[in-house]
């Protein structure tokens, strides 16, 4: 399943990358942000430690706050984010 | 839900001027009895450190959808005429105005609580981040938990 | 307490500059975070009558020392860097502005609450009195219950 | 005693008067808003009327809002006015 991903702030400063295509092995009509998630997590690195379990960051699927157990969609945008700190 | 063409939701890097959008909001119009309006200001402290200049960066295209729906949030909890919501990007200095939210009703208690509302929202939940230069070097700001704590008094 | 000249308390004829004034409170500042402010129109109905026009009275006097006491009290309750209160009396009509409430703070929780306080003390205990001309004839217009239970919200 | 009373709004239209010198007849140091209230509600007509218990009226002495029960200075200046309804 080919996804559009997206990284702002901190997280894109720390991968050093703003956007990618990512290819998620294996993925099912039920893939979730969280599969995604442990794909990158598993580069190592900045990767494993920024998206680590208990570290605060965001998921949003086509422009919308999600939970990691969110269904992704083919083609979706995905951005992954520190929390907010706007205004 | 405010009215199609009675809500203005703006990402510039250009300064915005609260007199104008206000009297943009009142021209013309006699049903408005109330503008609550907000101005948010980059300051030169933050978490005790001295703050010389902020870059604002933001999710383009989430950014305007969030914001459009933390607005229609507040139109329907509150009977409001007009909404105005104008966030800045880029590079700051302090004292430099960063957002605006103005919001027009009958009545004073709807402008107030949605104002407040719009504002809590967005601090929690429009996609934007902060990036200081201190003396100490340049450093993102972390979220806050009064912001969530704010943001949350709304749901009770 | 609000310090020596960073309280400006105005009644007027003439109309106010909300962009003015919000512009004079941040003007070479650098420590303000939020300046919340309020503006009361005229409407055209109130009641369920048409207004044309209205004409307020006041207590000249009184008034300014009820609105220092006023703003007084919500530099107690809150810490605030600077607060204006712009309150026009004579002849307005329907969509000009009646009343400017600005509070800036470091903070917008303080600045919001403030500038809301102000306006419901305000209400009730500024002498003000609001006469309007309807096509029934000239009224002068009722305290209202609401406005007496929104101040009492603040000591609860 | 004398006192400046002084009425605003409506009571200035029904009483005609804007302002006055009052003369509180058989006042005592301690005499009170109210005393001057009675006096004035003697008057009849309007005064009566608009003064009577259970009306909404305001009372302020020397320009702070009082309950009826205040003590007037000498020379006190009482304004007597509707309920506000400025902002």
């Amino acid at each position: 399943m080919m996804l559009r991903v997206l990284y702002f702030a901190r997280l894109r400063e720390r991968f050093g990358l703003a956007e990618e295509n990512v290819d998620l092995a294996g993925a099912t009509a039920t893939a979730t942000a969280a599969d995604l998630v442990a794909q990158l997590r598993a580069r190592g690195g900045a990767w494993a430690e920024e998206l680590a379990a208990g570290r605060a960051f965001r998921v949003a699927v086509n422009q919308d706050i999600v939970m990691l157990d969110a269904v992704l969609p083919e083609h979706a945008e995905v951005a992954i984010f520190p929390p907010v700190t706007g205004g | 839900m405010v009215k199609a063409g009675l809500m203005k939701i703006v990402v510039q890097t250009e300064a915005f001027d609260l007199g104008a959008e206000v009297d943009a909001m009142r021209n013309g119009r006699t049903d408005i009895g109330a503008i609550a309006s907000f101005v948010g200001l980059a300051r030169d402290m933050n978490e005790g450190s001295g703050v010389q200049a902020m870059t604002l960066e933001h999710y383009p295209g989430m950014t305007e959808k969030a914001l459009a729906a933390l607005v229609e949030e507040a139109a329907t909890r509150w009977a409001l005429l007009d909404v105005t919501v104008i966030h800045r990007v880029g590079r700051l200095l302090p004292g430099d105005p960063i957002v605006l939210v103005a919001v027009a009703s009958s009545h004073r208690g709807a402008a107030f609580a949605a104002c407040e509302y719009i504002m809590d929202a967005l601090k929690t939940r429009a996609p934007f981040w902060k990036k200081e230069e201190t003396p100490e070097g340049e450093r993102w700001v972390d979220a806050r938990v009064s912001d969530d704590a704010a943001a949350a008094r709304w749901s009770a």
